[in-house]
C-alpha cells in the first residue's frame, strides 16, 4: 500500500519542531546551524510530499533550489564561524554579548 | 513653486510669512565672529518685516468698510499636495490681523532686547527667532488646518532651541518639557485634523479637503465631536496654558533667555487662545457648548490659581511667568462666555498680555544682564539708581494690573462685562483675579524697586541705555494707545468676531446631528475674501 | 465759544502737565529748572481751575438742571458702546468746584512744604496727575470714565503714599492702599458688569432716568434675596467703601499718612476719599430702589463715624488723628446716604474739604516745622512759634467740632437733622456721639501741640532722612507760600456752610442754596414719595442746640483733660487706669493684626501650598512619575535584549505561535 | 526568455554586472581602490536609469514578465528607487569609513551591489520562490557586510547574530512556503490569491501566510521578531548600518503588502488586520520604550526603527488603494532620515566595536555645523515635525489607519510617538545644548560622507515641503489597481 | 513495502534528528545528520524524486556536511557543554517546539481526513528528470540565475569573512 502523504507531511512537521528545538536550546553555533539544517529539510520534506500529492514538479524545483541556497548558506555561515572563532576562540552563542543592551 | 515665488515678490502673506525665514540664508555668509553684524542684519531684517507688515495691513485697511472692518484679505491658494486636498492657503481677517502685527512688531523689539543677554552663537539665535516668526504667522494665517499644524508645529524647535541653547541652568529640562508638553497636544490634535478632514472626505463624495472654510461646513454627531473638541482643546489648552496643564510655562519661562520668554508670552501662548478661538469652538460648536462648565471652571482656577502662586514666588521671572497663567485665564473666560463683547476683549487681551507681559519680560531680563540675578531677596530700592527703568516697570506692572486707561484693563473690562452677561456670576469670580493681580503685581514692584537699596552691588547699576528704552517705548506707547482709545484697535475686528460668533452660536443651539453632514455652501467661499491680485496666479 | 465745550480740558490740563513734569522734562531722573518746574505744576491747576470756574459759571447760568454731556470720542463701539465723555450737573460742578479749588490751594502749598525735596518734580507729577485723575472720575458721564478716574486717583494715591519709596514702610503703605481699594474696585467692577448686563451701557443719562421712571426694572429679585437696585448698590457701596474708607476697608488710610502731608490733604482728606461719596450719590436713584442696601450704608457709615472716632482719641501721631477724623466724617457722609440726606452728604464732603485741607496742611506746617515731627507727645507750645499755623487749626478743628457758625456745624446738622427726620434714632444717636468724640480728640489735639511747653529736643529731630545729617530745627512759621493757602481754607472752613443755611436757622428763608442747587441729582423715583425730611422747627432746634452742646462738651472736656501741661501725662494715667480698653483704643482694636491672620497669612499659607504642594509636587510630580515610569518601563524592557541570539529566536518562535494563535483562535 | 523579460531585468543586470567589474577590477588594480565607490554610484544610478528604462518600456503598469514572475509597475519602480538611494547614500557614506578604518576593498562595494539587486529582485518578484531566493541571496550579502569590519569582534559578533536568526527565520519562511504550495498548489501570489478568493482558505494555507509574514516581519525588525537588529546595528560597520537599517525593510515592505493582499482576499481578512494591528502596536510600543533607555546611538536608532515599522504597519493594517502611498512615502522618508543620521554616524564615531554614547556629541553641533545640522533634521524627521518628510510620511499612514477605522491606534501611534520626540530630542540638546565632553580625534570627514548627510538632510526638508508631485506620481501607480 | 521502508527511514530520520540536536559534541551531531539527510533521500525517492535524493546524498550529505566537519576540525571546537544553562529557555523552547509540531501535526490530520492516498498517481512524468530540468530551465530560469549569483555572493562572502584580517593600515590622510 501506498503511504499517505500527510504521514510524510506529518513527519516534517515533526522533524520540523526537533530543529526548532535544537536550534533554540544548542549553545555552539554551528549545533544550532545543524539544527537548522534539519528544519530546512523538514521542509524540504513537505515540499516534495506536497510535489507528490500535487503530481507535479514544483515542489521539487523548490527543493532543488533550497540544496543550492543551503549549500551558499553554508559556506557564509561557516566562513563567519570561522571568523568569529579567529577572534574570540569560541563560538558559543551565551558568550556573544559584548554589545550593551 | 514658481507661483509661489511670484506670491513671495508681492505684498502678500506669503512675502510676510516667508520672508523672515528666507533672510536666514543670509546669515550662513555672515562670518562666525562678526557678532555685530549679524545683530545688525537681524535689526534690519525684523524692520523690514514690521515694514512689510504695515504696508499689508495698510493697503488692506484702506479698503475697510465703513465699520472699520479690516477686510478678510487672502493669498491665491495653491495646491500644496493636491492629491489630499491641502491648500497652501494664508489669510488675514480682523481676528488673525492684530496677532500677526503684534508678532511682527515684538520681532525687532526680541532682537534690542536680547542684545547683550544671548552671549554666544549670534547667527543661531537670530536664526531661531526669524524661522520662530514664520511659524507664528504662518499659524495665526493659515486658512487649512493641515498648512495650520505644518506651522504650529514649526514653531516649536526654534522655541526649544531658544530655551535649551541660551537658556539658565536647567535649561535642558525646561526645553524638552516645553516641548513634551506642546507636543503631547498637538501629536492629538494631529489625529483630530486628521478625523475631519477624512470625516468630510466621507460626506463629500470622497473629496478630501482640510480648508478651514469646508470643515467648518462639517455638522458632526455629539460622538465624535466630543473627542474631537477634546483633541483639539487638549492642545490648545496646553498651549494657553490651563491648570493642570501649566507647569511647563514657570520652568521655561525662568530657563528662557529675554527673548525667548518675550516671545514665548507675548505670542506662543496666544495661539493657544487664537486656535481655541478659530477651531476648537466654531469646528465644535455643540461639543465646546456642552463643555463651558469644565472650561469655566478651569479658566477660573487658572486666574485665581495662578495669582496665588505668583504671589508668593520669590523669583522675579517666575513671578512674571505665573502671571500669565492667570492673564490668559481671562482670555479663556472671555473665549468660552461665547458673548461678542468678551470675545472682542479677549482678542485685545492677547494682544495686550502680549505687550505688557512682553514688556515686563523684557525688563527682567534687563536687570538680569546687569546683576545675573532674578531673585526679589537681591533688589529692593532699584529706583534710586534706575529711575528709567523703574518708569518703566511701573507703567508695565500698571498696564498688567489693568488699571484703566491702560490696555490691560479695555481688555478685562470688556471680557468681564461680556463674560458676565454671558455666564453670570463666574465673571464675578474672575473679577476677583483683579485684585489679586494687584496684589501679586505690587509685591514685585515693592520688592524690587521700592525700600531702602541695601544691596551693595545694586548701588552701582546703570540706567537703561538707549537700546533698551528703544525696545521699550514701542510697547509701551502701544499699551498707552490701547487704553486709550480700544476702539481704535477693536473696530477691525469686530464683524469678523461677530459673523464668527453669530455662525457659532447657531450651530452651538441646534442640536448635534446622528451622523455626520455637510452643510451646504452659503455663498461662494471667495465672495467675501479680497484676494491679492498676481497676475497670472492659477485660481 | 462756549466754555462747556472745553470741559476736556479741566482733566487734560494737569495731565500734561504731569507728562512734562513727570517724562519730558523728568525724563530718567533728570531735573529742570525749578521755575519751570513750578510754571508747569502750578499752572496747569491753575488753568485747570480757571476753565473749571468758566465752566460751572456758564452751567450754573445756561443749562441748569440739566446735565450736559460732551462726548470726546468713542472708547468703544458695538455691542457694548461706551464713550469718552464729560458731564457737568449740579453735582459734577460742585464736585468740580472743590477739586480744582482745594486742589490749586494745595499745589500752592506744596511749593513751600516741598521746597527742599529732592523728589520735588516727580512729586508735583504725580500731584497734577492726581488732579488730572480725580477731575476725570468727577465729570465723566458714565461709570467708566468715572472707574478710569477711580483707579488713577487710586494709583495716584499709591505713588504719592510712597513718595518716600526708599524709607522701609511708606511703600508698604500705598501698597496696602491700592490694594484694599481694589477690593471695593472688584465691587465696582461687578456692579458695572451687572449694569451693562442690564443696560447695555453705563452712562448715567441713559440709566439713572431710565430706573427711577421705570422703577420696575430693578425691583425684582436678582440674587440671593436682592433685587437688582439691591445688588449693584451694594457693589457700589463696596467699592465706595474701599475708596472712602468705610469699615471693613478702611484700614489703608490710616497708613496712607506715610505720604507727604499736602497729599494726606489733597487726597486723604478733602477730594479722593471723598469719591466714595459721590459715586453712591451719583447712583442715588439705585439707593433709592434698595431700601435695604440704603439701611447698609447708613448703619456701616455711622459705625465708622464712630469707630474711627474712638481710635482717634488714643493716637500720639497728629496726622493718625486726623486720618481717623477723615474715616468718621466720611462714615457721616454715608450716614447721609444711607439715609436719603444725598445733599446733605454732599454738603458736608464740600465742607469736610474746606476744614480736613485747611487742618492738615496746618499740621504740615507744624512737621515742616519740627523737621519731620508727627509725635504730638514730642510737641506742645507751638502756638507762639507758629501763630498762623495755630489759629488755622483751630479754626479748623472747631469747623470740625461742628461749632456755629463755622462749615462742619452746617453740614453736619444736616446730616443729624435728615437722619433723625428719616427715623433712624440709633444712627441719630450714634451721630451725636460721634461728634462728642469728634470735638473731644480734635482739642486734644490742639492741646497737645499747641499748648503747653515744647517737648521736643531741638538738637535731635526724630525723623531725619536715612543716611543724611539731622536738619536742624528751625522753629519759626512757615513762608507765605504756605501760610496763604492756610489763610485761604480758613476762610473757606468759616464760611463754606454759609451756603447751606437750613431753614430753622435761617428764619424760614431758603438761605439752603446749595441744597437748591443739587436737587435736582436727586432722582424722582416714579411712585414714590419724595424724601422729606423735617422733624418740625421745633424739634430741628432743639437737635441743633444738642449738637452744639455736646461739641461743646467735648471741647471743654478735652481741654480740661490735656490743657496746659498735663497732656502727655493724661494718656498715660489713661493707659494705666484702663490698660485693656486703652490698649485695644491705641492699638486700632487690632483690626490690622485680625486682617493678617485672618486674611493675609492664611491666603500665602494657601499660595504656598498651591505652588509646593499642588504645582511642584501632584501636577509636576505626577507628570515626571509618569516620564519616570515610562522610563523605567524602558530600563526593564530593554534587559529583554539580552545580547544571547538564542533568546531572540525564541522570541520569535514564540512570536510565531502567538501570532498563529490570534488568527485561528 | 524574451526581450522584454530581459528588459525588465534590466537594473538587476546593471547592478551585477558593476558589482562582477568592480571585484575584477579590485583583482587587477588593486592601488585604484578609492575609485571604487565612484564606480559603484556609477552603477546605482545606471540602475536607477535601468529601472526606469524598464518601467517606460514594459507593456502595461503593472506588466509581469518571466512568466509572470517579475512585476514592473510604477509602485515596484518607486520602491526599485527608493532602494537605489539608500544604496547611493550607504556608497558615499562608505568611502571615508573604509579609509579610515583601512578596509576598502571592492567587495563591499561588490556585495552591496548585489544586495540591492536581490533587494530589487525580492520586491519585484510576484512568486514564493523567487522571493525566497531573492530573500536568500540579500541575506548572504548581508550577513557578509555585517561582518565586513573583521578586526572587530563586534562585527564578528553581530554578524553571526543576524546570520543564526536569519538562517532559522529563513526555515520557518520555507516552510511557510511549503505550507502554502501545499494548501493552494500554487506559488504565484497571484494565483495564491485567487485561492483565497474562492474561499479556499485552510488553517495550514494560513499558517504558511504567517511564517511568511514572520519572516518579512523579522526583516523589517518588527516586534517580537525583532530583537536583533539593535545588536546587528550596534556591531554592523556603521555606513553600511545606512543601507542594512533601511533598504531591506523597504523590500520588505512591498512584499509584505503583497502577502497581505493575498490575506485581505481571504475569508479570515479582518482576524488578519487584527495580528498586522498587533504587530503594530507592538512594535510601537516596544521600539519607542525600548529605544528611550539607549544611551548608545545607534542601538536608540535600532528600537526606533522597530518603532517606525510599527507605524508603517498602522498603513497596513486594513488594505486600500492608498496603503501602498502612504507606505512608500513613509519608507522614504526613513530612507532618508535613517540613512542621513548613520551616515553622520559614521563620521563622527571613530573606534568601532566600542560604544557609540549619545553623549559624545556634546557641543559638537557648532564644532560640525554641517552634520551636525543634518543629523539634527534627521532626527526631528525621525520624530515627525514638520516640515520634514518624516512627518508627511507619519501623517498619511495616521491618515490611512484613521480612514480605515483605527483611531485607537492612531492615538496608540501618537502617544507612543510623544516618547519619540524625547528621546530624538536628546540627540539635539547634546548636540547643541552640552557642553563638548571629547575632542575629536581620528575622524575623517570626507565629501563623499558630507554629501550623504546633506542629500538626506536636504531630501528629508525638500520632500516634506513638496511632497506633492512624488504623491501625484504615486497616485498615478496606485490608481490603477 | 512502501509502508515498511517509510517507516524504517522516518524513525531513523526522527530518532538521527534527535541525536543531532542533543549530542553534546557537534562532530557526531553532524555525523548524525548525514544520517538524517540520508533517511529524507530515501523518502525523496519514494515520493517520486529520486534526482532530488541524489542531489541530497551528493551536495548535502556529501559537501555541505563535509564542510561542517572540515571547520569543526579546523576550529578544534570539541565537546561542548550541555544544551543550556537556561531552564527557561529550554523548556519554553521544548513546550513550543513540541506545540508547534504537534499543532501542525493535527492540522494536517484534520485537513486530509486522516491517512488517505495522495490524490494524483505517481506518474512517470514526475519521476523524470527531463521534465524537472525543462521545468528549470524554463519556467524556472529567473530563479536560476539568482541562484547562480547567490553563489557567486557565497563565494565572494565566504572569502570576506573568513580571510585573515588586513592588518589595520589606516590611510594617514586628513
Amino acid at each position: 500500500m501506498s503511504v499517505p502523504v500527510s504521514w510524510y507531511l506529518a513527519l516534517s512537521a515533526v522533524l520540523f519542531g526537533i530543529g526548532a528545538i535544537g536550534a533554540l536550546t544548542r549553545r555552539n553555533g554551528i549545533s544550532i546551524f545543524l539544527s537548522i539544517e534539519v528544519m530546512l529539510n523538514a521542509a524540504n520534506l513537505s515540499l516534495a510530499a506536497y510535489a507528490r500529492q500535487f503530481g507535479e514538479h514544483t515542489g521539487q524545483v523548490i527543493v532543488f533550489f533550497v540544496l543550492a541556497v543551503a549549500a551558499a548558506e553554508a559556506a557564509v555561515g561557516l566562513a563567519l564561524f570561522i571568523g568569529v572563532f579567529r577572534g574570540r576562540r569560541t563560538i558559543d552563542v551565551n558568550r556573544m554579548n559584548l554589545m550593551q543592551h | 513653486m514658481s507661483t509661489f515665488l511670484a506670491l513671495a515678490a508681492g505684498n502678500t502673506l506669503t512675502r510676510l510669512v516667508f520672508f523672515p525665514t528666507a533672510a536666514c540664508l543670509p546669515l550662513l555668509f555672515l562670518r562666525r565672529g562678526a557678532v555685530r553684524a549679524v545683530k545688525i542684519y537681524t535689526l534690519v531684517v525684523s524692520l523690514v518685516e514690521v515694514l512689510f507688515g504695515l504696508a499689508y495691513v495698510l493697503s488692506h485697511a484702506a479698503h475697510s468698510g465703513p465699520d472699520g472692518a479690516f477686510p478678510l484679505t487672502r493669498d491665491p491658494r495653491l495646491p500644496w499636495i493636491a492629491s489630499y486636498g491641502i491648500h497652501y492657503d494664508l489669510a488675514m481677517d480682523g481676528i488673525s490681523m492684530p496677532l500677526a502685527l503684534l508678532t511682527i512688531l515684538l520681532l525687532p523689539i526680541v532682537i534690542l532686547g536680547s542684545w547683550r543677554g544671548i552671549e554666544r552663537h549670534w547667527r543661531a539665535f537670530s536664526a531661531a527667532m526669524l524661522v520662530l516668526t514664520t511659524g507664528v504667522l504662518g499659524s495665526l494665517l493659515a486658512y487649512d488646518l493641515f498648512v495650520f499644524y505644518v506651522f504650529w508645529e514649526v514653531m516649536l524647535v526654534p522655541m526649544y532651541l531658544v530655551i535649551g541653547v541660551w537658556g539658565g541652568e536647567r535649561r535642558i529640562y525646561a526645553a524638552i518639557k516645553f516641548f513634551l508638553f506642546t507636543m503631547a497636544g498637538s501629536l492629538l490634535m494631529l489625529v483630530g485634523i486628521l478625523w475631519l478632514g477624512w470625516t468630510f472626505k466621507m460626506v463629500n463624495g470622497g473629496v478630501w479637503s482640510f480648508a478651514y472654510e469646508d470643515l467648518l461646513r462639517l455638522d458632526l454627531p455629539m460622538g465624535s465631536q466630543v473627542w474631537l473638541f477634546a483633541a483639539f482643546a487638549l492642545a490648545f489648552l496646553i498651549k494657553v496654558p490651563i491648570f493642570p496643564l501649566h507647569t511647563w510655562l514657570p520652568d521655561a519661562h525662568v530657563e528662557a533667555p529675554t527673548g525667548g520668554s518675550v516671545i514665548l508670552a507675548g505670542i506662543l501662548l496666544k495661539l493657544g487662545t487664537y486656535g481655541f478661538l478659530r477651531f476648537a469652538m466654531p469646528l465644535f460648536p455643540q461639543a465646546s457648548r456642552a463643555h463651558v462648565p469644565l472650561l469655566v471652571a478651569l479658566a477660573l482656577i487658572g486666574i485665581i490659581y495662578g495669582a496665588l502662586v505668583s504671589w508668593v514666588q520669590v523669583d522675579f521671572k517666575k513671578l512674571v511667568a505665573y502671571s500669565s497663567i492667570a492673564h490668559l485665564g481671562f482670555v479663556m473666560l472671555g473665549l468660552v462666555a461665547a458673548d461678542l463683547v468678551a470675545w472682542q476683549g479677549a482678542l485685545l487681551q492677547m494682544v495686550n498680555h502680549g505687550l505688557s507681559t512682553g514688556a515686563l519680560f523684557l525688563l527682567v531680563g534687563m536687570l538680569y544682564d546687569r546683576r545675573h540675578t532674578k531673585q526679589f531677596a537681591d533688589f529692593g530700592g532699584l529706583a534710586k539708581v534706575m529711575p528709567l527703568f523703574a518708569f518703566f516697570l511701573v507703567f508695565s506692572t500698571l498696564a498688567s494690573a489693568g488699571l484703566p486707561a491702560l490696555n490691560g484693563f479695555a481688555g478685562e473690562f470688556l471680557i468681564l462685562a461680556g463674560s458676565y452677561r454671558a455666564l453670570g456670576w463666574p465673571a464675578a469670580v474672575a473679577t476677583f483675579g483683579v485684585v489679586l493681580a494687584a496684589v501679586y503685581l505690587l509685591k514685585m514692584i515693592q520688592l524690587t524697586l521700592w525700600g531702602p537699596l541695601t544691596r551693595d552691588e545694586n548701588r552701582g547699576l546703570s540706567d537703561l541705555s538707549a537700546r533698551e528704552v528703544l525696545a521699550l517705548a514701542p510697547l509701551c506707547l502701544l499699551m498707552l494707545a490701547i487704553g486709550v482709545a480700544p476702539n481704535f484697535f477693536l473696530r477691525p475686528s469686530q464683524p469678523a468676531l461677530s459673523s464668527l460668533l453669530a455662525g457659532y452660536r447657531q450651530r452651538a443651539e441646534a442640536p448635534a446631528p446622528a451622523r455626520a453632514a455637510l452643510r451646504p455652501l452659503a455663498a461662494p467661499t471667495q465672495a467675501n475674501a479680497r484676494s491679492t491680485p498676481l497676475a497670472g496666479a492659477p485660481r | 465759544m462756549h466754555a462747556l465745550d472745553w470741559l476736556w480740558l479741566i482733566p487734560a490740563l494737569p495731565f500734561a502737565g504731569a507728562v512734562l513734569n513727570g517724562v519730558v522734562f523728568g525724563w530718567g531722573g533728570r531735573r529742570a529748572p525749578r521755575p519751570l518746574v513750578n510754571a508747569v505744576a502750578l499752572g496747569a491747576p491753575l488753568a485747570s481751575l480757571a476753565v473749571a470756574l468758566a465752566c460751572i459759571w456758564q452751567y450754573a447760568q445756561g443749562a441748569w438742571p440739566q446735565p450736559v454731556e460732551r462726548v470726546a470720542y468713542a472708547w468703544t463701539t458695538g455691542d457694548l458702546a461706551i464713550d469718552v465723555a464729560f458731564l457737568i450737573d449740579p453735582l459734577a460742578a460742585v464736585m468740580l468746584f472743590v477739586v480744582t479749588f482745594v486742589g490749586f490751594i494745595i499745589h500752592l502749598y506744596s511749593v513751600g512744604y516741598m521746597a527742599h525735596e529732592e523728589g520735588y518734580q516727580r512729586y508735583f507729577a504725580y500731584l497734577n496727575l492726581f488732579m488730572a485723575a480725580m477731575l476725570t472720575l468727577v465729570l465723566g458721564n458714565n461709570y467708566l470714565v468715572m472707574f478710569v478716574g477711580w483707579e488713577g486717583v487710586g494709583l495716584c494715591s499709591y505713588l504719592l503714599i510712597g513718595y518716600y519709596y526708599d524709607q522701609e514702610l511708606a511703600p508698604y503703605a500705598g501698597k496696602k492702599a491700592f490694594i484694599v481699594n481694589r477690593v471695593g474696585d472688584f465691587a465696582f467692577l461687578v456692579g458695572m458688569f451687572a449694569l451693562v448686563a442690564r443696560f447695555g451701557t453705563l452712562d448715567y443719562t441713559r440709566i439713572l432716568p431710565r430706573i427711577a421712571a421705570h422703577p420696575g426694572l430693578v425691583t425684582g429679585e436678582y440674587w440671593a434675596g436682592l433685587s437688582f437696585a439691591g445688588f449693584v448698590g451694594l457693589c457700589f457701596f463696596i467699592g465706595a467703601a474701599g475708596k472712602s474708607a468705610q469699615i471693613p476697608l478702611y484700614v489703608w488710610l490710616p497708613d496712607a499718612m506715610a505720604g507727604p502731608t499736602p497729599v494726606s490733604a489733597l487726597i486723604h482728606a478733602a477730594t479722593m476719599v471723598t469719591a466714595g461719596v459721590y459715586m453712591a450719590v451719583r447712583s442715588n436713584a439705585i439707593y433709592q430702589l434698595a431700601p435695604g442696601i440704603s439701611l447698609l450704608v447708613a448703619v456701616v457709615g455711622a459705625a465708622t463715624a464712630i469707630f474711627a472716632a474712638t481710635i482717634g482719641l488714643a493716637q500720639n501721631d497728629i496726622k493718625k488723628v486726623l486720618a481717623y477724623s477723615t474715616v468718621s466724617q466720611l462714615g457721616y457722609m454715608f450716614l447721609a446716604v444711607g439715609v436719603g440726606a444725598y445733599t446733605a452728604a454732599i454738603f458736608h464732603l464740600t465742607t469736610h474739604a474746606f476744614f480736613k485741607a485747611l487742618l492738615f496742611l496746618a499740621s504740615g506746617s507744624v512737621i515742616h516745622a519740627l523737621g519731620g515731627e508727627q509725635d504730638m507727645s514730642k510737641m506742645g507750645g507751638l502756638r507762639k512759634h507758629l501763630p498762623i499755623t495755630y489759629r488755622t487749626f483751630v479754626i479748623g478743628a472747631l469747623a470740625l467740632a461742628g461749632i456755629p457758625p463755622l462749615a462742619g456745624f452746617f453740614s453736619k446738622d444736616a446730616i443729624l437733622a435728615a437722619s433723625a427726620a428719616a427715623g433712624h434714632w440709633v444712627l441719630w444717636a450714634v451721630g451725636l456721639l460721634t461728634a462728642g468724640l469728634t470735638a473731644f480728640y480734635m482739642f486734644r489735639a490742639v492741646c497737645l501741640t499747641f499748648h503747653g511747653e515744647l517737648r521736643a529736643d531741638p538738637e535731635h529731630p526724630a525723623h531725619p532722612a536715612p543716611g543724611e545729617p539731622a536738619p536742624a530745627l528751625h522753629l519759626h512759621e512757615s513762608p507765605p507760600v504756605m501760610t496763604v493757602p492756610l489763610v485761604i481754607l480758613a476762610a473757606g472752613a468759616v464760611a463754606a456752610g454759609w451756603f447751606g443755611i437750613p431753614k430753622v436757622l435761617a428764619f424760614g428763608a431758603d438761605l439752603d442754596r446749595f441744597d437748591r442747587f443739587l436737587a435736582p441729582v436727586v432722582a424722582r423715583i416714579r411712585g414714590a414719595n419724595p424724601l422729606e425730611h423735617d422733624v418740625g422747627a421745633a424739634a430741628d432746634l432743639f437737635l441743633i442746640a444738642l449738637s452744639v452742646a455736646v461739641a461743646a462738651a467735648g471741647i471743654a472736656l478735652a481741654v480740661r483733660a490735656y490743657g496746659g501741661e498735663r497732656g502727655p501725662a493724661r494718656d498715660r494715667v489713661l493707659a494705666e487706669r484702663f490698660p485693656a480698653l486703652y490698649g485695644l483704643v491705641a492699638n486700632k482694636y487690632y483690626v490690622d493684626e485680625i486682617y493678617d491672620r485672618l486674611i493675609v497669612r492664611p491666603l500665602a499659607w494657601l499660595s504656598r501650598v498651591f505652588w509646593k504642594v499642588v504645582d511642584t509636587f501632584i501636577v509636576d510630580g505626577s507628570i515626571n512619575a509618569g516620564a519616570y515610569a515610562t522610563e523605567l518601563t524602558g530600563d526593564i524592557g530593554r534587559l529583554s535584549t539580552t545580547g544571547n541570539v538564542r533568546n531572540y529566536a525564541l522570541y520569535f518562535f514564540l512570536g510565531v505561535i502567538l501570532l498563529f494563535w490570534w488568527l485561528v483562535r | 526568455m524574451s526581450r522584454a523579460d530581459l528588459l525588465s531585468l534590466l537594473p538587476e543586470l546593471i547592478l551585477t554586472a558593476g558589482g562582477v567589474l568592480i571585484l575584477l577590477l579590485d583583482a587587477l588594480l588593486p592601488g585604484a581602490r578609492r575609485a571604487w565607490t565612484g564606480i559603484a554610484l556609477l552603477t546605482t544610478a545606471a540602475a536607477a536609469w535601468g529601472a526606469c528604462a524598464a518601467w517606460t518600456a514594459a507593456a502595461s503598469d503593472p506588466a509581469l514578465t518571466f512568466g509572470g514572475l517579475l512585476e514592473t509597475s510604477r509602485m515596484t519602480l518607486a520602491f526599485s528607487q527608493a532602494v537605489l538611494a539608500a544604496t547611493a547614500l550607504c556608497l558615499l557614506a562608505s568611502q571615508g569609513y573604509l579609509r579610515r578604518e583601512g578596509i576598502l576593498a571592492g567587495e563591499y562595494h561588490a556585495l552591496l551591489l548585489w544586495c540591492a539587486t536581490g533587494l530589487l529582485l525580492m520586491l519585484r518578484a510576484n512568486e514564493l520562490l523567487t522571493i525566497f531566493l531573492a530573500l536568500e541571496l540579500l541575506s548572504l550579502c548581508l550577513y557578509s557586510l555585517a561582518g565586513y569590519h573583521r578586526r572587530v569582534k563586534v562585527s564578528m559578533e553581530a554578524a553571526i547574530k543576524y546570520f543564526l536568526m536569519g538562517a532559522f527565520v529563513s526555515a520557518f519562511a520555507l516552510y511557510g512556503i511549503a505550507l502554502v504550495y501545499g494548501a493552494t498548489g500554487q506559488t504565484r501570489l497571484d494565483a495564491i490569491g485567487a485561492a483565497f478568493a474562492a474561499g479556499r482558505v485552510t488553517v495550514a494555507a494560513s499558517l504558511g501566510l504567517l511564517l511568511l509574514v514572520t519572516a518579512f516581519g523579522f526583516k523589517m525588525s518588527l516586534v517580537p521578531f525583532h530583537a536583533w537588529s539593535p545588536d546587528a546595528y550596534q556591531g554592523a560597520p556603521s555606513p553600511f548600518v545606512a543601507f542594512f537599517s533601511v533598504a531591506p525593510k523597504v523590500a520588505s515592505a512591498l512584499v509584505l503588502y503583497r502577502l497581505l493582499a493575498v490575506t485581505a482576499q481571504g475569508s479570515n481578512a479582518a482576524r488578519w488586520s487584527e495580528v498586522v494591528a498587533l504587530l503594530s502596536a507592538l512594535s510601537m510600543v516596544t521600539g519607542n520604550l525600548l529605544a528611550l533607555a539607549q544611551r548608545d546611538i545607534k542601538r536608540m536608532l535600532a528600537y526606533s526603527g522597530i518603532a517606525h515599522m510599527g507605524y508603517l504597519l498602522l498603513a497596513l493594517v486594513t488594505l486600500d488603494r492608498d496603503s501602498l502611498n502612504a507606505v512608500f512615502v513613509y519608507l522614504l522618508a526613513y530612507v532618508l532620515m535613517n540613512a542621513g543620521a548613520f551616515a553622520v554616524v559614521a563620521m563622527l564615531y571613530r573606534r568601532p566595536g566600542e560604544q557609540h554614547l549619545i553623549g559624545e556629541l556634546a557641543g559638537w553641533g557648532y564644532r560640525f555645523p554641517l552634520l551636525g545640522g543634518c543629523l539634527a533634521i534627521c532626527m526631528l524627521s525621525l520624530a515627525g515635525i514638520p516640515p520634514t518628510m518624516g512627518f508627511f510620511g507619519k501623517y498619511l499612514v495616521f491618515l490611512q489607519a484613521i480612514s480605515e477605522g483605527h483611531v485607537r491606534l492612531a492615538v496608540l501611534g501618537v502617544v507612543t510617538s510623544l516618547v519619540g520626540v524625547f528621546y530624538y530630542l536628546r540627540v539635539i540638546y547634546v548636540l547643541y545644548m552640552k557642553a563638548e565632553s571629547r575632542e575629536p580625534e581620528g575622524l575623517l570627514i570626507d565629501g563623499w560622507g558630507r554629501a550623504a548627510a546633506v542629500l538626506a538632510a536636504l531630501g528629508t526638508l525638500l520632500l516634506g515641503l513638496w511632497p506633492a508631485d512624488l504623491l501625484q506620481w504615486l497616485i498615478g501607480a496606485t490608481g490603477t489597481r | 513495502m512502501e509502508l515498511a521502508i517509510f517507516i524504517l527511514f522516518a524513525g531513523l530520520a526522527l530518532v538521527s534528528s534527535i541525536v543531532v540536536v542533543t549530542h553534546k559534541n557537534p562532530v557526531y551531531a553532524t555525523l548524525s545528520l548525514v544520517l538524517t539527510l540520508f533517511s529524507v533521500a530515501v523518502l525523496f525517492v519514494l515520493l517520486g524524486a529520486p534526482f532530488l535524493a541524489a542531489l541530497q546524498i551528493l551536495i548535502y550529505a556529501g559537501a555541505i556536511l563535509v564542510l561542517f566537519l572540515f571547520v569543526l576540525m579546523l576550529l578544534n571546537v570539541g565537546r561542548q557543554e550541555g544544551p543550556s544553562g537556561h531552564r527557561v529557555q529550554l523548556f519554553t523552547a521544548l513546550l513550543g517546539g513540541v506545540a508547534f509540531a504537534a499543532m501542525l501535526v493535527l492540522l494536517f490530520w484534520r485537513q486530509q481526513g486522516g491517512p488517505r492516498p495522495p490524490a494524483a498517481p505517481l506518474s512517470a512524468q514526475l519521476v523524470s528528470l527531463t521534465a524537472l530540468a525543462q521545468e528549470l530551465f524554463g519556467r524556472y530560469l529567473l530563479q536560476f540565475e539568482i541562484v547562480g549569483l547567490l553563489l557567486l555572493v557565497a563565494v565572494v562572502g565566504a572569502t570576506v569573512l573568513a580571510r585573515r584580517p588586513p592588518p589595520r593600515e589606516p590611510e594617514a590622510e586628513p
